[in-house]
């Protein structure tokens, strides 16, 4: 109801296909924008900032990297932590060994490095689809996490097998407290986001969803199943390794390969999955909700019981719940949280009308 | 902003002049290949010189006449323009007139060259071009499908256009020479009875009539208006094209047909004119939407729509009104009329017409509660449209408001007459018809049977000529008879008879929409037309409206004895491409009643059901029959008198 | 070379590959008869295992509990049945798939949650470490033993799919579901009897594996370990099953030896996972399995 | 109209392509048998026989999916070697499926769009930056669309998910994204299969339309032979994978061989 449309008439393609083309919504992201950027900033204290909102935008990140490969492209990963692994590790290598290098390129550099190994887990892909695929992705899991702990150099050789990110700063300014740390996670993210959101909307986007939707048509209309796969993987990967060295250099600081193994692999897919396959806004709802609800779990057990629960339990239910939700989504709504977003919006633009 | 139009005294004129001061504002818009291409005025002029001497090299000269045939597109708009700069002489037609209707009329206006809109018209023309020698040219806008024509007299009107796109063309001297006497369009009215006249109007008469128009609503160059209504018909002449050269705005034409409602809602038109039937249309089918709503919407809805009726009409004629029910309106004005608007494209809707036939009171109101300012109009052709308007925070559902600026009007014999700036210059080439119309003192007979109410209000009852007399001696009008049934929703058309009879009769024709949810709701199964217009349960849904008119009509000492007493349904939906309506969807009482004799017989006969079959034309062309065995249905009639007694 | 030393080696892979298969079989079952990979599998294991180990803590005498632990894991066959494969029938298989990752994060969370983590120890009074000499090899009694049981239950397996009215359904659906129709058990009934077997088959992995490395959550990672037996030994083959595993298992045993030395050890994390990306390439339906057809 | 628009096709007689003497089996099964065909440019070419006649298989041939094992196929003269099933749309073929095979997840105009992929430039930076060529040529690609979508009168569902979208003008949907990579040679898989009567009309409308506007060479298969003899130019007809007509319609029609075919077909 909220939506009046009527007059908003288009008289060019750049208006039509401008990326929120509706008045109301150009507002409504305005407003968010502002919100993250300048409103929570006076509200959010350093335990927000740094223990809820930037997890969460690292996760939304490699959230979205997924999303573009699964989401939009169809292919199926269960290797997405093994690339985020790969670009903290690259990115951290890159400064220890040339450390006049910004932190930005190093950051590029992780991304880069892990949009290529990517692209080569990714070339079963043109043979084999669906589990058989993610299996492939497994064994880049497996075999990422084995490299990084078994050989030293990764490393630097640390004698407890961890990577400790140097302190950032740009232009001058030290990059050292939660706020100066959020801030610079939020531009990234949101830059990718935009990046992700103009790609779906352009040939490369649709090349994806064909080759998604049906790849016999896709390739009867001259779409290069190959080439589109491979990138695929290659800007998946990418997002992926940058939201690694996002995790490895902002959130956690002092990392371990470890940090990156299969569980959080799942993690990330969940998001998606929750969140909305082959959407931008799923990315971010997906991980939203993965982070709220522990905390949620939590302080509802502590309401129920009185008492707060050991955390045990608490990661038992946790895993039960999760588990829950993507039976719950892939059965009700494959197309997940964003999804129902749509539908909610289809139905303000209807409004009084049922259809 | 208002210009001094003495000396701007034709449309050449003031769209030269538009083509300063408006300059990059837009003139024309079309959704054509998915957004609005847009015309600005400075280009349209441009556009239209080049064209005006494109078709004089193609030999057209000052006074002849040039058809103009199709849907609203702004090539053809464009045409108009150029025919009026050389000082020819526009004549649109119906688009969908078949082709011997087109070979009347462009022969009678000695066409020398008709610019159509696509292949269909085309074929039209060629059709009967044997038949026209004089039709030099025909150019199309559209070329799909006639590249193969190899018939050396049809060309693209791109050709004149292209041809001659980057050399500057002067026509000042034309332009100059057009005056305010000239002709400026020639409109075909479809009469009801006889062959349609060809109505001539002169600069002055429209553009004297419409400046007062625009004065009146305060139209400006950021009003937008939808063109979707017939070129050939005189209110899109006055309201798309005169209107919007006195006041600059922006002429919006539809993709496709089936895409009028999607682009209503896009462009969302400050000023909107539709016939009682749109109107009508839009809530029946928004009604028709809303029985599918979740209970909670339906709710709202109707609560809010019960708020509209009580408070609405008296906060749009600013009235006083409780603070309280201000508020529940502004929330319900969230809630249910904005988006309601929205959804209908008149969010941004200033200035709403509705004419040339009565509109149901309730549907009206419906409209105005929502903050539409729908406002009733009545006018003619002959007139350049305005005789009487409502004007804001004097508006009555049951008048046509009161007499337009500039403009007399009298009552003989209980008919309305009228005389002022607008009247037009003749009927072409029917002397006699003319005089019958125009008196010496320049009264011009309306042929509807009107009263003045005591508010100054017009109130007109029916055609003059179709009142008759019952043989108790009482008046009979049927037009109000079936416009009172029609408002019913469920009553598409009706015809009613009485005239030297006992008693009043009708057909019925039924909204096929209407019903048909109505049957779905109720889960009643049928085939088709005439099997849902056959079924009993139907004939009775009609009856219970048919009582509540005939309610209403006791009320009335003079009418009550116009009661209905007996009515059928008929098997077919009354049809304007079987000659049983006109172009503008008016019945053609005459033509039906012979052509359904027999069905009238059986009405005043003892007869319960009546066999019948006729003849019908499908939008191919092709002709077929069909038939059915029609029910009668006798209706009880009230009498008050004996009530009171 | 010592040979004797790669004898014992290799014997020890094959031994240790029996386990895997063990936990393949499950994932053969369920794949045969309903087409979908059940990354849930392993889930299960821990499950059943947990039950087992817990009910034995509580004093519950050894076959009772056995008995008691089936029943519990049929009660999860029809609850999987019920509330996530009827309403994803003839879903993409992919969505399934996901599905399977679903319920194993639900069944490891509800295991815990139910049983609690802490490590169970289950002796099946054969000492871990027991060896015997085969010339200069020592072999490990314990994995001799595993062998047999997951062997006898290949065999009762292969039983059960021959001579039994249910197993001969199964073999149908596996062929194509309509047969299963017309042999005139409802798709529904089969799943479960499907999953129940799975369960089962889990039941007796779990059993063995708790033994081995105690039951806690870590057993249910072997699935891991199972998934590219399964992509070696192909999908649908019970026999390709057992060999995949024996191939994973001694492969990795002697890459760990033999590779491990020149490019660091801690490789059976992934080795089979190229081993099983290799045959992906060459053989994508795997070296047992029946061939994939690709509608064109 | 149509009548000159024959005539003057019928004038050129330049071979687009020539199919000669193939041969195709999987495995045992014959699929096709010593078959010689070629499409002449600008005309309409039907290939039409009773179920299992080796249409479908024919189509494949002539697309380059299936490489005959005997014969030869000739492309503008030139011998055509095995191909990526991509580079065939490059080629300037492209086609429609038996059962549509749409982008469920695509809008009607996305389709289409998509469509013309292969005549878009392909640039990651700029496409993720929408800047430059990135954004003008989804501009000028669309304006191509939209001319698409005004020639097949689907305005009113250019939105629409396609998904939504009634059989016919899926068939529609599917037309579009063929004639949005502006080929030479458009081949149509039972383009009518599962049509009413009107959508039939519709789409041999369409068809028409397509062979006279844009001069494209259309070979269509279908099973029945009703609709198809009024449009095509030519009509082969194919009977267990032999050629066993190959004419005009009319030729065709009071061919024996063929009518014994139909009835024996049932």
């Amino acid at each position: 109801m909220i939506y009046r449309e009527s007059g908003q008439f288009k008289t060019t393609y750049k208006a039509d296909q401008a990326i929120l083309p509706i008045f109301q919504d150009k507002v409504a992201m305005g407003l968010l924008m502002f919100f993250a950027f300048v409103i929570i900033p006076f509200i959010a204290d350093d335990y927000w900032l740094s223990s809820i909102l930037i997890p969460f935008l690292a996760l939304s990140l490699a959230a979205l990297g997924l999303n573009v490969l699964t989401g939009y492209a169809g292919q199926i990963s269960l290797g997405t932590a093994a690339f985020m692994a790969v670009g903290a590790f690259a990115a951290y290598n890159l400064q220890v060994r040339v450390p006049e290098v910004p932190f930005l390129i190093a950051f590029i550099w992780g991304g880069l490095c892990s949009a290529s190994i990517g692209i080569l887990f990714g070339l079963p892909s043109l043979r084999i689809k669906g589990f058989y695929l993610a299996v492939a992705t497994l064994a880049a899991q497996f075999f990422i996490e084995w490299l990084l702990t078994n050989f030293g150099w990764f490393t630097n050789y640390d004698s407890s097998g961890v990577i400790t990110a140097p302190p950032l700063g740009i232009f001058g300014f030290a990059i050292d407290n939660p706020l100066s740390k959020y801030l610079l996670v939020l531009t990234i993210v949101v830059l990718c986001a935009f990046a992700v959101r103009n790609l779906a909307r352009s040939e490369i986007g649709r090349a994806w969803m064909a080759v998604r939707d049906m790849d016999i048509a896709a390739e009867a209309i001259g779409i290069n199943l190959m080439k589109t796969k491979l990138l695929a993987f290659g800007v998946s990967s990418f997002l992926c390794g940058l939201a690694g060295a996002l995790w490895a250099y902002i959130v956690l600081g002092t990392v371990e390969p470890q940090a990156f193994d299969i569980m959080r692999s799942f993690e990330i897919l969940f998001m998606v999955v929750i969140g909305g396959l082959g959407s931008v806004s799923g990315a971010f709802l997906g991980a939203g909700f993965m982070i709220l609800l522990p905390i949620l779990l939590n302080n509802l057990g502590s309401i129920v019981t009185g008492s707060a629960i050991s955390t045990e339990t608490i990661a038992h239910i946790e895993f039960m719940v999760f588990g829950a939700f993507i039976i719950f989504f892939l059965i009700v709504e494959p197309k997940g949280l964003a999804r129902l977003w749509q539908i909610a919006k289809e139905k303000l633009r209807l409004w009084p009308f049922p259809y | 902003m208002s210009r001094d139009f003495s000396s701007l005294d034709t449309f050449p004129k003031i769209l030269r002049n538009n083509a300063v001061i408006f300059k990059g504002k837009p003139s024309v818009r079309e959704k054509e290949f998915g957004i609005w291409q847009t015309l600005s005025w400075d280009d349209f002029y441009k556009r239209a010189i080049i064209l005006a001497s494109g078709l004089r090299d193609s030999g057209l000269k000052r006074g002849e006449k040039i058809a103009i045939i199709g849907d609203n597109r702004p090539n053809l708009y464009l045409s108009i323009a150029a025919a009026q700069i050389l000082g020819a002489i526009p004549v649109p037609c119906y688009q969908d007139s078949v082709a011997d209707e087109l070979k009347y009329i462009l022969e009678h206006a000695e066409v020398k060259i008709a610019i159509v809109e696509n292949q269909e018209q085309v074929d039209k023309l060629l059709e009967i071009k044997t038949k026209l020698p004089l039709l030099k040219s025909i150019y199309f806008d559209d070329p799909r499908g006639l590249e193969e024509y190899k018939e050396e007299e049809v060309k693209a009107l791109d050709e004149i256009l292209l041809k001659n796109i980057d050399l500057d063309i002067n026509l000042d001297e034309d332009i100059d020479k057009t005056s305010k006497d000239d002709i400026s369009i020639m409109l075909y009215t479809s009469g009801t009875t006889g062959r349609p006249k060809g109505v001539l109007l002169s600069y002055y008469n429209i553009i004297s009539v419409t400046s007062v128009a625009c004065e009146l609503e305060g139209t400006s160059s950021n009003d937008e208006v939808v063109a979707y209504l017939p070129m050939a018909w005189v209110g899109d002449n006055i309201f798309c094209v005169a209107q919007s050269y006195i006041s600059g705005f922006c002429i919006n034409c539809p993709e496709s047909r089936d895409t009028l409602t999607i682009d209503m809602r896009e462009i969302g038109p400050t000023y909107y004119f539709a016939p009682p039937r749109v109107w009508e249309g839009m809530l029946t089918q928004l009604m028709v939407r809303m029985q599918d709503a979740s209970k909670i919407k339906l709710w709202a809805f109707n609560y809010f729509m019960r708020v509209a009726k009580k408070w609405g009409n008296d906060i749009l004629d600013k009235k006083k009104v409780p603070l309280f029910y201000r508020l529940l309106y502004g929330l319900g004005y969230f809630l249910v009329y904005g988006p309601l608007k929205n959804n209908l494209g008149l969010t941004r809707v200033r200035i709403a017409y509705t004419a040339g036939e009565a509109m149901g009171p309730d549907t009206f109101l419906f409209y105005r509660s929502l903050g539409i300012n729908l406002k009733v109009l009545y006018g003619q052709t002959e007139a350049s449209v305005f005789v009487s308007l409502h004007r804001n925070g004097d508006v009555d559902p049951k008048t046509v408001g009161p007499v337009f600026p500039g403009v007399d009007v009298k009552i003989e014999k209980g008919e309305v007459f009228y005389k002022g700036p607008g009247v037009f210059k003749g009927y072409y080439k029917n002397e006699q018809a003319t005089k019958e119309t125009i008196d010496e003192k320049g009264w011009v007979k309306t042929g509807d049977a009107g009263v003045i109410d005591n508010n100054g209000h017009l109130k007109i009852i029916d055609r003059a000529k179709d009142v008759g007399k019952l043989n108790s001696g009482k008046m009979f009008a049927p037009k109000y008879l079936e416009n009172k049934l029609k408002f019913c929703g469920i009553i598409k058309e009706a015809v009613a008879f009485g005239d030297n009879k006992d008693f009043v009769s009708c057909f019925i024709n039924i909204d096929l929409e209407a019903v048909a949810s109505w049957a779905e709701r109720n889960n009643i199964a049928y085939s088709g037309y005439i099997d849902l217009a056959g079924q009993s349960s139907v004939y009775d849904l009609i009856a219970k409206e048919i009582e509540k008119v005939n309610e209403d009509l006791a009320q009335d000492k003079e009418l009550n004895d116009s009661q209905i007493k007996r009515f059928l349904i008929l098997h077919k939906e009354l049809d304007a491409d079987d000659g049983e309506l006109t172009r503008t969807n008016k019945v053609r009482r005459n033509l039906i009643s012979e052509r359904y004799g027999k069905l009238i017989d059986a009405l005043y006969s003892s007869e319960n059901h009546c066999y019948i079959e006729t003849e019908v034309t499908f939008e191919d062309g092709r002709k077929g029959s069909i038939s059915a065995d029609l029910k009668i249905q006798d209706m009880k009639i009230i009498d008050l008198e004996d009530k009171v007694a | 070379m010592d040979w004797w030393f790669f004898i014992e080696v290799f014997v020890g892979g094959l031994l240790s590959g029996v386990m895997y298969s063990l936990v393949a079989l499950g994932f053969v079952l369920i794949f045969k008869a309903s087409g979908v990979f059940n990354f849930a599998q392993g889930a299960m294991v821990l499950f059943a295992a947990l039950t087992f180990v817990r009910l034995l803590e509580m004093g519950v005498p050894a076959l009772l509990t056995m008995a008691i632990t089936i029943g519990v894991m049929i009660l999860l066959a029809i609850f999987i049945e019920r509330v996530m494969l009827r309403p994803l029938v003839n879903q993409d298989l992919i969505i399934l798939f996901m599905a399977t990752i679903g319920l194993n994060y639900f069944i490891e969370g509800f295991a815990q949650l139910i049983w609690g983590s802490h490590v169970g120890v289950l002796d099946l009074g054969v000492d871990q470490y027991a060896a015997f000499e085969i010339g200069n090899a020592l072999i490990n009694k314990f994995d001799v033993w595993a062998a047999l049981i997951a062997g006898s239950l290949v065999l009762v397996l292969s039983l059960f799919f021959r001579f039994t009215v249910i197993g001969r359904a199964l073999r149908a659906v596996a062929d194509d579901h309509q047969a299963a129709l017309s042999v005139g058990i409802p798709l529904s009934t089969i799943w479960v009897y499907v999953w129940s077997t799975a369960g089962i088959v889990a039941l007796v992995a779990g059993v063995v594996w708790g033994s081995k490395l105690g039951v806690q959550f870590a057993i249910s990672t072997v699935a891991l370990k199972a998934i590219p037996v399964l992509i070696i030994g192909g999908f649908t083959s019970v026999p390709g099953a057992i060999i995949g595993g024996l191939i994973v298992g001694c492969g990795e045993k002697l890459a760990e030896v033999y590779l491990g030395t020149y490019i660091g050890y801690g490789i059976e994390n992934w080795f089979p996972y190229m081993l099983a990306l290799i045959v992906l390439m060459i053989r994508p339906e795997g070296l047992f399995g029946e061939k994939i057809i690709e509608r064109v | 109209m149509n009548v000159n628009a024959k005539n003057n096709k019928s004038a050129k007689l330049e071979v687009l392509m020539d199919i000669k003497d193939i041969s195709l089996s999987f495995g045992g099964l014959k699929a096709l048998q010593n078959v010689n065909l070629h499409i002449q440019k600008g005309e309409i070419l039907a290939i039409i026989g009773p179920n299992g006649a080796g249409k479908s298989s024919m189509l494949n041939v002539i697309s380059g999916i299936y490489i005959p094992q005997k014969g030869v196929v000739e492309w503008k003269g030139k011998l055509r070697k095995k191909i990526a099933p991509h580079d065939i749309a490059r080629m300037g073929i492209a086609r429609t499926f038996q059962n549509i095979a749409l982008f469920r997840g695509m809008s009607a105009l996305e389709n289409i769009l998509t469509g013309r992929n292969i005549l878009m430039k392909r640039n990651l930076f700029l496409e993720a930056l929408y800047l430059g060529m990135g954004r003008k040529q989804e501009e000028e690609h669309r304006q191509k669309a939209e001319e698409i979508i005004d020639f097949l009168e689907i305005q009113s569902i250019r939105k629409t998910p396609v998904a939504r979208l009634p059989y016919g003008l899926q068939k529609r949907v599917e037309l579009g994204r063929a004639l949005a990579l502006e080929p030479e040679l458009l081949l149509l898989d039972e383009p009518m299969a599962g049509m009413n009567v009107e959508e039939k009309e519709d789409m041999c409308r369409f068809i028409l339309d397509v062979n006279e506007q844009f001069g494209t060479t259309i070979v269509l298969i279908e099973h029945d032979m009703g609709v198809v003899m009024d449009i095509s130019d030519r009509v082969a007809v194919l009977d267990y994978g032999i050629k066993i007509a190959d004419g005009t319609p009319d030729e065709v029609r009071s061919e024996q061989k063929v009518i014994d075919a139909y009835l024996g077909a049932g």
